[in-house]
């Protein structure tokens, strides 16, 4: 019987026929579109109308299944092993007599959705082989040939595209995000700013002084301002510490940071 | 031409004949490799024409011929008779060969629009991977429709007039099946058990236009 | 072909009646890319058809009608009747490009309705030049919103009804969000993990509907 080739019991696998079929399917993994095209495809040996299918038999040929492509040790992606978890809580529901105190669906009625989800992509599927099938424009029938789209240009209209339209906007917007504050230019003190501003005094500090005393001024007093101002200069710091030109130091967690000038 | 003018005095300029109107709308849709609406024919034909009429008699005389009137959406256009296929073998272009997940896609759009990402990939059981939807949006045969009015509020996606066309289907009810599909409760986005149902967001109401109403008109 | 003339009455497969052979030639001619000639009709056609006999047929069917059979060099093709030609101006129009300013005008117009000029400069981070927002009035895919309640009261666009038809959407809330469209694969670049999109403006309240509402994610 077809339907015992997924059986744990592997003696029962019994014709070689029966047993290739068994291997296509395991090693056609990569064919399938997920759990549901898998089970639909073991729903098949059952043959019968999906709506007299078996959900605890294909619970456990699905269970077989992925057993199987275990010890031929495929790697299964993972929305094949979370069905599989899935369908082992499912086959317990089902074969264990319902408890009246649990909460949530039973096992019939999680059965029967199941069912329904493979019905109706079984129905899909089918009405996409019928649309398929169908007399198609440029196959079975054409348009004309010669389109008479002729002549003078009359009048210049002007076009886009839906996708225009949302690249041109993505492209607004992303920019946007990168670049979160365009005009508050003025508020800020570069990188390159206190880089240019600390070079030529590095070489009077001889002593550590307090990093705070290198903010330029105009930057001493509006918050805004000394954030930016203490951020480029901190580092800028950084940046003449790794040159090797000076040497950075903090005594103690939120201390002033002290910089001098290396020999 | 005369004979017409008569009865119609307060018209400086009564329209054409009937006849004269199915030239016409004969001669547009054969010029036109596109179909094409009643209303934009209306705008290039003489004041008070009535191209519906003139359509329904034009269609009516290429019955049985090489090439048909046929309808698409709320548009029309000139087809050849699908059993001569064989004799344009020249002309046959050669479509791109689309992935079965990309038929899936397009039947689940069909039948279910409007339809969301999400539900697409509830009733394949998978994620819809980028390129399957872009290449249906690229040969226009889907594109957006209106907001499902559920949290979040997903875009949707619906067939479009090139798909119609593709097809040989005058509109998404004239689907194979669809009315059996739909006695079946095949078409109905049921949830899980136990699931929280969505329901749609208030205040909103007669805006969703589900699926019935979309092939109802 | 020497065949053909010793045993016509044994041939299996007779000709195809001539109203059908008709068809056929009528089904090429429209299908066709080019002019036809007979030789060619032939050899697509069943064997022992008469394609001449077909076209002579053929051509006395359209006989007055919006449509003619016609004869190039030697070969033959269907033509709309010259004095339907006025039919044809409508596809007589030169489609261009939008540019790349004033498509990001519409598309900040269409997602941000209602929008001022300054708001427009703002998201572009560039002044708009009067020709852009002139030629999305002129083209009808934008026209004046409500004035807005601030000082200055600066008069606002929103998209048209036009503008819909021609994108093909419902409403302007069917286009897909940001997310969206980096899930489309439309966004080439991906902002910085936790980056926040803009909140839309405040400042209007009551029954106007802030479009950028409808946006945030």
């Amino acid at each position: 019987m077809a339907d015992d080739e997924f059986d744990d019991n592997q003696a029962s696998v019994t014709s070689v026929a029966d047993r290739m079929a068994a291997e296509a399917l395991i090693v056609d993994v990569d064919g399938f579109e997920g759990p549901l095209d898998l089970l639909l495809t073991l729903s098949r040996t059952q043959k019968v109308d999906l709506r007299k299918i078996s959900v605890l038999q294909l619970a456990h040929q699905y269970l077989a299944f992925v057993e199987k492509a275990k010890q031929l040790r495929i790697e299964l992606a993972a929305d094949y092993l979370v069905m599989a978890a899935w369908l082992a809580f499912l086959k317990s529901r089902l074969l264990l007599p319902p408890d009246p105190t649990e909460e949530g669906p039973s096992g019939e009625e999680l059965a029967a959705h199941l069912a329904f989800q493979l019905e109706r992509l079984q129905a899909m599927r089918e009405q996409a082989a019928r649309l398929m099938a169908r007399d198609q424009l440029g196959r079975d029938f054409f348009a004309r040939g010669i389109p008479e789209d002729v002549m003078r240009v009359k009048r210049v209209t002007y076009t886009a595209s839906l996708l225009d339209l949302m690249q041109g906007y993505a492209r607004i917007r992303t920019k946007d995000e990168f670049r979160p504050y365009v005009m508050d230019r003025d508020a800020v003190f570069t990188l390159e700013q206190a880089l240019e501003r600390m070079r030529p005094l590095i070489g009077f500090a001889a002593t550590w002084t307090d990093i705070s005393t290198y903010l330029p001024e105009g930057f001493t007093s509006d918050p805004a301002r000394i954030r930016s101002a203490t951020a480029s200069t901190f580092a800028a710091s950084l940046e003449l510490v790794k040159e090797g030109k000076a040497e950075i130091r903090q005594e103690d967690t939120f201390a002033p940071i002290q910089l001098r000038r290396k020999d | 031409m005369s004979d017409e003018t008569e009865n119609k005095e307060e018209s400086l300029f009564d329209a054409p004949p009937i006849a004269e109107q199915e030239r016409m709308c004969e001669a547009m849709l054969f010029a036109s490799a596109e179909p094409i609406t009643v209303r934009e024919m209306e705008a290039r034909m003489p004041h008070g024409c009535d191209a519906a009429e003139a359509l329904a008699h034009l269609r009516k005389r290429y019955d049985g011929r090489g090439v048909h009137v046929v309808k698409v959406g709320d548009a029309w256009a000139l087809r050849t008779a699908s059993d001569l296929g064989f004799l344009m073998q020249k002309e046959t272009v050669e479509t791109r060969k689309l992935s079965r997940a990309a038929i899936e896609t397009l039947a689940i759009i069909a039948y279910h629009q409007p339809v969301t990402r999400a539900e697409i990939e509830e009733i394949r059981g998978v994620s819809v991977s980028r390129g399957t939807v872009d290449q249906l949006l690229e040969m226009e045969w889907v594109r957006f429709g209106r907001r499902k009015m559920t949290p979040g509020r997903p875009v949707t996606f619906v067939v479009t007039q090139t798909f119609l066309d593709h097809f040989g289907l005058e509109s998404a009810r004239d689907l194979p099946g669809l009315k059996e599909l739909r006695s079946a409760g095949l078409l109905e986005s049921r949830p899980p058990p136990g699931a929280m149902p969505q329901s749609p967001e208030e205040g909103e109401e007669g805006e969703d236009t589900d699926q019935s109403e979309m092939f109802e008109e």
